[in-house]
């Protein structure tokens, strides 16, 4: 049974609530830093912070609804090799799942990490966000907060949240150390913190905050929010799929792409170094390219996009847990997020896989089995 | 030590041996009935007592349980012990007067007759049977049921026994030949036959392999081993003098490491059942050649007497005609298309020695359709063999039966087939016919090649590296083959390529290292990012993982170069040289251009 | 569209798919000639990526084509072939490419008929799906 | 209850119940052992019972039910105390006048005391009565005093004093010793010293030693142990522990036949009760000694009295002896150190402990000491159980002890020990019963059994008779034994119906010769003595049956028939009137004939004949 405890909201401000936990772990949880969004001097901008002196986390905001990067890749860096201290990491649940997708691929560690996950309620894409915020960081940040778990519209202008937010089914950080809850939480009295783990026990025995029960609304608020995202990314898969659904389609849905590999860039469980499509192996020779064209006729020049695309949805669609940055980060706004989730929800069902479930799955393609698949060859070994 | 007389002589005997056991090692023979060497004694039958005295009185004790002692007197054959012992044999044949056994027990101690009342009974009680089963076997199907002069051997109940494991060890130790298992057990014995003479013969569950087993040891059969199954039995140990059986031997799995492997697993005959219209199995004189094999060998089932079955199936008739029928399952579109390539030699063999053991009038008649001597000396075998009068046919025999037309073929068999050279039917009767069956592929070769990686040919037998170029190699580097698992052959085919593969093994032993291709995986440090997947892929744990710089390695020592890695790799940083992704993508490309230019 | 002509690549083992068609070779068996045989070591280092590749220049289908299970020269390279081609099984068709396109089987050294009544086999139903919509389009 | 914890909490104990009994109290003790029992001691107590409560003497009178007398040709007995006043044969209908004169008015009933059937006297008192006279009853001499149901009564005569006293003043050693020098001998058939048997099973190799309490008497006729073990159970219990704590053992088992009910059923309220107080089961007294005890219920095979096969009985296997090369003090039950004594040899070891060592031995002959309890059975007017001292002369068993033989029979023989025993003839009559005196004369102590045999007794036959019994006893495991019981019972079969032939008696003898010497248990070893001891002292009887082809006793049927003496017939027609075969004819106060193609030699008109004028012939 997971312990849990509450942070008293005072004065209706629970982001300065938040900002005490923080506080209270920084000193008395034993850590040696906590890492955590913070609002930076310039007033539109949000980035994670890793701090380490408690008076620093004045201007922390995790419930901001903005994330310039999946912080996980951020995570991946702090933990690829011992860091001689714990560490909290305040995590989006998106940022959580990449981050266990990367511990698989051990490009980061679960020790010395505690994994701090906050309810989300999605976020603006970088470009909105600036739109969104205004003058004051900090109220624009509260204000978003009482509006989305009213339920009312986030939407502001000509804009709302992120497509990929819309569509994330899983807002609730059910695989963090310690979760700090808000959907169907009254947050201007209290927030829940809810250790899911020992390690998470542990450190919420340390911190010696009050007890609290899980309020009755919660679940039914959380399904109704989920409900509600489900439907938008069944839409969402279905248009897709209708975009994607020959070749033809395929490139134009692709046709902006200038292999610019910020999308790569930007996605958390893209791991590699360096990506093949910027080796020596797709440095073709020039006739190559003569050759092409001469075989078809015409060839669209930068060659290898769509292959590029395709690849990298063998190589991660498995992986991906959605987050979106992929669209956050293309400069002609392809919607690859998009393409991927409607592709990854099928990918990851044939080998009935959930990423950023468990380190304890293994990814698809690095296990075999035995007496698997075995409709491919006819049935038969 | 203890010391003490034996019939007037001092003796030195271990303490705790029975006077019984002292007296075997000073050979002072005495008499036993009951006592058997794999048993506790038990002291029933009496008839090994001797008398012991202690310095005040003498008494009568039984030597198989008596335990000796310093300075006692033993003396086993005094006036009043053969006496008594005299009067024991005699109520013994006064039990069992008809039994053969306990007549000659009563020859032996010089009695004829008994004073008292005849019965008929052949059980002497002696117990060695039900003890047999209770103490070694651990099972007691039987035991000594009643009290008095009611008691016998017996199942529970009188019904026939489930617990009976049927292993025979009760009717191994009758003296009197008085136990029949069927009577006991539930279940219908079987017999252990002998694979070196092809079910030819009985074998027990410890028997020697074959006559030139190498080492010349006997071996026990560990589904058969009564003690190997349940724990029990070890008599064998009791007996044998050398204390060579060590029953607590586990089957262990050793681990060698060698630097080449040579397979030489041989090959199966092919079964002749399923071929009806030839009646192997039915008819009990249609011998494969491996059974005519045993038939005609010295060491075999009968000593290299060349008999045949009379009616109750035993081997005592020396066959008056014989027809050896070639090719059968080989060169045959049915079967096996290939030559079998021995059957012909062996077939000749087999008529000059029927001549010879038999006697020349003996008719031999082989049917065939070409005869393949080729070969130092063969063809002027098959010359020889034609001028002994034996009869070639040439033409596939189709089919045998024992339905006579005429009175000549009367309870005989009759080889029907074809005189091709004649164009004439045939009808030949003759006693005993030779089936000589197509050598194939052992029925194990796909789980050996598997284990070894060595691939089969069409035929089933193991597929060299090349026919020519590589005829000893196989496809795994190390790996040789050598005699008829690779496919049929001869005895010095055989040993040419065995020599041959020996040289082979030898030469990799003698030049100490082996050369490791060169298509090999590599992992480009610079691209790896240290996911580590590559490494729970390998199948041969050939990558490591340098902790320091962060990236996998491969030992290229360990390599095989499948690729596993390489198929995974999503950065492209693990790749088997001379298959590397540059290297693919320019052959596709190069394909889809040429295909491009030519249309197909 | 009666004069068109499948193009099949066929990743073939070195060991097992690739002697197979050796031996149907040698052994004078005929066979449409449509395949083009891409020799690789072992199904288990065919990367995802050059099934992707291939039909992206327009071939119409692909072939893995490696040792039976448990007959693998490299003890399991063909179980790991086989998740990499239900990932591409999964994946291609979304974007148009039948399923046909891409094949897996097992075929033995010794297998030289299956060899050629699997690529006989191919040809016909290819026909019948149509050329591959890439041949037409302007992108790699 | 509570357990006694200590020799003082015992002592306590002891002493108020002691206290508790009114020497003067009236008490009317009435045997219930099996003899009594049959003859209805149950219908006797219940008619008791009523009357005392009919006249409301329940406070005044002690009815007590206690074990076997020993004097069971007489039962039901019944003895008032504190006169002791011994009325034998009471039935139902006695008990109103009983009650009414001698238990309320204290007066003597002259009409139901015993009548000496020597002297024609009557006599009061039990102590006077010739059968108990000649006895010295140290083992039995409590039976009458105690309920076996209450162990309240055993220690009310000093019961479990002998173990007090050895659990905190002596050691095993001394125990052992103690025994030694009684000369005590094992009662059960064997006659091994006791001491020697305790000494070697204490020193032999083991962690656990077991003893255990043959009960498994199976001779016919003999019940000594049986009515020791229905009569005062507590005794065998003390000697056990005491053994236990000499040996060094902690477990015990009593093997017990099943066909001995209310032996099986005393004993398990002796152990419960022991149990309860302290004297048995873990920490004894305080003493910190432990001891259990189990009850092993036996299927009543005759070989399961043998040691070995017995202790293959307990073990859960088919009772067949072993050969004893092992002892089993050594290996025994579970191939662990075991002592088995039988039940009067437990019971003599508390009265050993409490009168000494020295007093024991000056009991008895020079190798044989105490007493011994024989079963006094046959053609002899007062059977039943007799204890005297070892080396009484059979006459003094026979004659003074059991009155003489009935009917004015003359007495032939008297076979001791049980079937396997040899049978003595008149002459040896004074021949001082010990264990070497009868292993002389060709028979064996055995266990205790006595049948004596009147003029009428064919000794072939008997020999016969008990070949019988010991052909289907025997377990059949060894040769001669088993096959060799069997000729002999054939040859004796053969000679008792007029078979016989020159050579059987020679044969007889060799074939007894082997059985006894090769047999692999006492069973085959003593079997033949039956055979070899009447060859012995009455050969004569042997030849008539095979020459002559008589049977001189009038018992083989085939080989007598009866003839009535003219001279001495007076006509009284009682055999007439009696004859079921109307065989006989005449008429009254005339000489009568015997018909002899209708006789079946019945021998009733023997049996009636006052004047003795039916002979054999």
């Amino acid at each position: 049974m997971a312990k849990i405890a509450k942070i008293e909201v005072k004065e209706q401000n629970p982001l300065n609530s938040l900002q005490g936990f923080f506080k209270t772990l920084l000193e008395q949880g034993e850590i040696s830093a906590i890492l955590v969004p913070q609002h930076l001097p310039m007033k539109d901008v949000v980035m994670p912070t890793l701090v380490t002196d408690p008076e620093k986390l004045n201007g922390t905001d995790p419930l901001a609804p903005v994330f310039p990067m999946n912080a996980a890749k951020l995570v991946s860096r702090l933990t690829g090799k011992p860091l001689g201290g714990s560490v909290a990491v305040v995590l989006r649940p998106c940022e959580i799942r990449a981050f266990i997708e990367l511990v698989k691929l051990k490009q980061g560690r679960m020790e010395e990490v505690i994994l701090v996950g906050i309810d989300c309620l999605g976020a603006y894409s970088n470009v909105d966000y600036p739109r969104f915020v205004g003058d004051d960081g900090t109220q624009a940040t509260l204000r978003f907060c009482q509006n989305a778990l009213a339920g009312k519209s986030t939407a502001v202008e000509d804009f709302d949240l992120s497509p990929a937010c819309k569509a994330c089914e899983y807002p609730i950080a059910e695989n963090a150390d310690v979760l700090i809850g808000l959907v169907g939480v009254d947050i201007n009295q209290q927030m829940l913190v809810k250790a899911n783990t020992p390690e998470g026990e542990a450190l919420l025995e340390k911190l010696k905050l009050p007890e609290a029960k899980e309020p009755d609304g919660r679940k039914k608020a959380i399904d109704s929010l989920v409900a509600q995202r489900v439907a938008y990314r069944d839409k969402m898969f279905a248009e897709t799929t209708e975009a994607t659904s020959s070749i033809e389609k395929l490139t134009s849905y692709l046709a902006n792409c200038v292999n610019c590999f910020n999308c790569r860039v930007a996605c958390p469980v893209c791991y590699c170094k360096e990506c093949v499509f910027v080796t020596d192996v797709f440095d073709h020779e020039p006739t190559q390219y003569l050759r092409w064209a001469k075989r078809k006729g015409i060839i669209k020049m930068p060659t290898d996009t769509v292959f590029f695309h395709i690849t990298r949805l063998a190589h991660m669609s498995t992986a991906c847990i959605g987050c979106g940055q992929c669209s956050n980060a293309c400069p002609n706004n392809i919607p690859v997020m998009e393409l991927f989730r409607t592709v990854s929800s099928h990918t990851q069902k044939a080998f009935d896989y959930e990423p950023g479930r468990s380190v304890e799955d293994e990814p698809p393609l690095s296990i075999f089995r035995e007496g698997e698949f075995l409709e491919l060859t006819g049935g038969k070994e | 030590m203890v010391t003490f007389t034996l019939n007037g002589r001092q003796v030195e005997a271990e303490e705790g041996s029975t006077i019984l056991e002292v007296a075997e090692t000073y050979n002072v023979k005495i008499p036993t009935l009951c006592n058997h060497k794999a048993l506790e004694p038990a002291g029933l039958c009496r008839l090994c007592t001797v008398e012991v005295y202690d310095g005040r009185r003498t008494r009568f004790v039984t030597s198989c349980n008596y335990p000796v002692w310093g300075g006692m007197e033993v003396k086993t054959d005094s006036e009043d012990v053969i006496r008594h012992r005299k009067m024991i044999v005699e109520l013994l044949l006064a039990r069992c007067p008809n039994n053969e056994f306990v007549k000659g027990l009563a020859a032996e101690f010089g009695i004829e007759a008994t004073r008292f009342k005849l019965e008929e009974d052949d059980c002497v009680l002696c117990g060695l049977c039900v003890r047999m089963c209770a103490e070694r076997m651990g099972v007691s199907a039987i035991s000594m049921t009643g009290r008095g002069t009611d008691i016998r051997v017996e199942t529970p109940f009188q019904i026939k026994s489930d617990a009976c494991q049927v292993c025979g060890a009760c009717e191994s130790v009758c003296p009197t030949g008085r136990i029949d298992v069927r009577e006991i057990a539930k279940y219908e014995p079987r017999p252990l036959l002998s694979d070196w003479e092809v079910g030819l013969q009985e074998r027990g569950a410890a028997y020697m392999p074959f006559p030139q087993a190498v080492p010349l040891a006997a071996v026990i059969d560990g589904e058969a081993c009564a003690h190997v199954r349940t724990g029990n039995c070890g008599v064998c140990r009791e007996f044998c003098e050398a204390g060579a059986i060590d029953l607590d031997m586990k089957e262990e799995i050793i681990e060698v490491e060698v630097g080449s492997i040579i397979l030489a697993t041989g090959y199966d005959l092919m079964d002749p059942s399923p071929m009806k219209q030839y009646g192997y199995g039915v008819y009990p004189n249609v011998f494969t050649s491996l059974e005519f094999e045993r038939l005609s060998n010295a060491t075999g089932p009968t000593g290299g007497v060349i008999l045949i079955r009379d009616e109750n199936g035993e081997l005592t008739v020396p066959p008056k005609s014989v027809a050896i029928l070639h090719c059968i399952g080989s060169r045959d579109v049915n079967h096996h298309e290939y030559c079998s390539r021995v059957c012909c030699m062996y077939a000749l063999k087999y008529g000059h020695l029927i001549k010879e053991k038999v006697g020349h009038e003996t008719k031999v008649y082989n049917f065939y359709i070409d005869l393949r001597c080729f070969g130092k000396g063969y063809e002027e075998f098959y010359r020889r063999l034609q001028e002994e009068g034996i009869t070639f046919i040439r033409g596939k025999a189709a089919e045998i039966t024992d339905q006579a037309i005429t009175p000549e073929e009367e309870g005989k068999l009759v080889v029907i087939g074809e005189d091709t050279l004649l164009g004439k039917r045939l009808r030949v009767p003759v006693d005993a016919v030779i089936l000589c069956m197509a050598m194939e592929a052992r029925s194990d070769a796909l789980d050996v090649g598997r284990i070894f990686g060595v691939s089969q040919g069409a035929d089933g037998f193991f597929l060299e590296e090349h026919p020519k170029l590589g005829p000893l190699n196989t496809a795994t580097d190390g790996v040789f083959i050598a005699g008829a698992c690779q496919g049929p052959k001869d005895i010095p085919d055989a040993v040419s390529q065995a020599s041959g593969a020996a040289a082979k093994s030898l030469a990799l032993a003698t030049l100490g290292k082996v050369l490791v291709p060169s298509t090999i995986s590599w992992i480009d440090p610079n691209i790896c990012a240290g996911c580590q997947t590559c490494i729970g892929l390998c199948p041969y744990t050939a990558i490591e993982f340098d902790a320091r710089r962060g990236v996998s390695v491969v030992n290229e020592a360990l390599c095989k170069g499948c690729g596993s890695c390489a198929g995974f790799c999503p950065s492209g940083a693990a790749q088997v040289r001379h298959f590397n992704q540059k290297q693919i993508f320019a052959e596709l490309d190069g394909v889809m251009d040429a295909i491009s230019a030519v249309g197909i | 569209m009666e004069d068109y002509e499948p193009t099949i690549i066929a990743f073939t083992c070195n060991w097992c798919t690739y002697t197979a068609a050796d031996l149907a070779g040698t052994s004078r068996l005929s066979y449409p000639p449509n395949v083009r045989l891409i020799r690789v070591m072992c199904t288990g280092m065919v990367d995802p990526k050059y099934v992707i590749k291939a039909l992206l220049e327009g071939a119409d289908a692909v072939l893995i084509s490696g040792c039976h299970i448990g007959d693998c020269h490299y003890m399991n390279g063909n179980l790991k072939a086989r998740r990499r081609v239900k990932l591409l099984k999964e994946l291609l068709p979304r974007f148009g490419f039948d399923e046909q396109r891409v094949k897996l089987t097992w075929i033995g050294a010794s297998d030289g008929i299956q060899f050629a009544e699997t690529i006989t086999e191919m040809v016909p139903k290819l026909k019948a799906l149509g050329p591959n919509e890439v041949r037409n389009q302007m992108v790699l | 209850m509570s357990k006694l914890q200590s020799q003082k909490d015992y002592e306590d104990f002891r002493d108020q119940v002691k206290k508790e009994r009114d020497p003067e109290r009236l008490l009317v003790s009435i045997c219930a052992g099996s003899g009594c029992g049959a003859y209805g001691t149950e219908e006797v107590r219940e008619a008791l019972e009523q009357e005392v409560s009919k006249n409301g003497l329940k406070q005044k009178v002690e009815v007590k039910v206690t074990g076997c007398h020993g004097f069971c040709e007489q039962g039901p007995i019944m003895v008032i105390h504190p006169q002791g006043i011994f009325y034998p044969k009471v039935k139902p209908a006695d008990i109103p006048e009983i009650v009414a004169e001698t238990i309320v008015k204290g007066e003597v009933i002259k009409g139901k005391l015993y009548k000496d059937p020597v002297s024609k006297k009557r006599i009061q008192k039990e102590e006077d009565i010739p059968f108990y006279k000649g006895q010295h009853r140290i083992v039995f001499g409590n039976n009458g005093m105690i309920d076996p149901a209450k162990i309240d009564d055993y220690i009310a005569v000093d019961g479990y004093s002998a173990l007090v006293k050895v659990l905190f003043s002596m050691s095993p050693e001394e125990v052992i010793s103690a025994i030694k020098e009684s000369g005590l001998r094992g009662r059960g058939a064997g006659g091994f010293p006791t001491g020697i048997k305790w000494e070697t099973c204490r020193k032999a190799h083991g962690d656990i030693r077991y003893v255990m309490c043959n009960a498994d008497e199976g001779d016919p006729g003999a019940y000594m142990d049986r009515s020791l073990l229905e009569g005062n159970p507590q005794s065998v219990l003390e000697g056990m522990i005491i053994g236990a704590y000499a040996i060094g053992s902690h477990d015990g088992f009593i093997y017990v036949r099943n066909e001995y009910p209310l032996a099986v059923k005393n004993i398990g309220i002796a152990i419960k009760q022991a149990e309860e107080y302290g004297l048995l089961g873990k920490n004894i007294l305080g003493s910190g000694f432990d001891f259990t005890v189990k009850i092993s219920r036996g299927g009543g095979a005759f070989i399961c009295g043998e040691s070995t096969a017995l202790m293959r009985s307990l073990e859960g296997q088919v009772g067949r002896p072993r050969a004893k090369y092992v002892h089993t003090v050594d290996k025994g039950y579970r191939d662990s150190p075991s002592t088995l004594n039988n039940v009067e040899t437990w019971a003599n070891v508390p009265v050993i402990i409490n009168k000494g060592a020295e007093w024991y031995a000056s009991l008895g002959t020079e190798r044989s000491k105490g007493t011994k309890v024989f079963s006094l059975v046959g053609k002899v007017r007062n059977t039943g159980l007799v204890e005297v001292p070892m080396g009484a002369s059979l006459r003094t068993i026979i004659f003074d002890i059991g009155g003489g033989i009935p009917k004015k029979r003359k007495f032939k023989a008297v076979q001791t020990g049980g079937p396997s025993g040899g049978c003595i003839p008149e002459d040896l009559l004074d021949l001082p019963v010990d264990y070497q005196r009868l292993a002389e004369v060709g028979s064996i102590m055995g266990s205790g059994g006595m049948i004596v045999m009147d003029q009428d007794t064919c000794m072939v036959d008997v020999a016969r008779y008990f070949l019988d019994f010991l052909q289907e006893e025997s377990c059949g495991q060894c040769v001669p034994c088993r096959e060799g019981i069997k000729r002999l019972l054939e040859i004796l079969t053969d000679i008792c119906a007029g078979n016989g032939k020159e050579g059987d008696i020679e044969l007889l003898e060799e074939l007894a010769g082997t059985v006894s010497k090769l047999s692999l248990c006492a069973l085959g070893g003593t079997a033949p003595n039956p055979v070899l001891s009447t060859i012995r002292y009455f050969r004569k009887e042997y030849e008539a049956h095979i020459y002559d082809k008589k049977c001189p006793s009038g018992v083989c049927k085939e080989l007598f028939y009866y003839e009535i003496d003219e001279k001495k017939c007076n006509g009284c027609h009682v055999c007439f009137l009696r004859c079921p075969q109307e065989a006989i004819s005449g008429e009254k106060k005339k000489p009568h004939t015997i018909d002899q193609e209708k006789c079946i030699k019945c021998s009733i008109c023997y049996e009636s004949c006052k004047v003795d004028a039916v002979a054999i012939k």
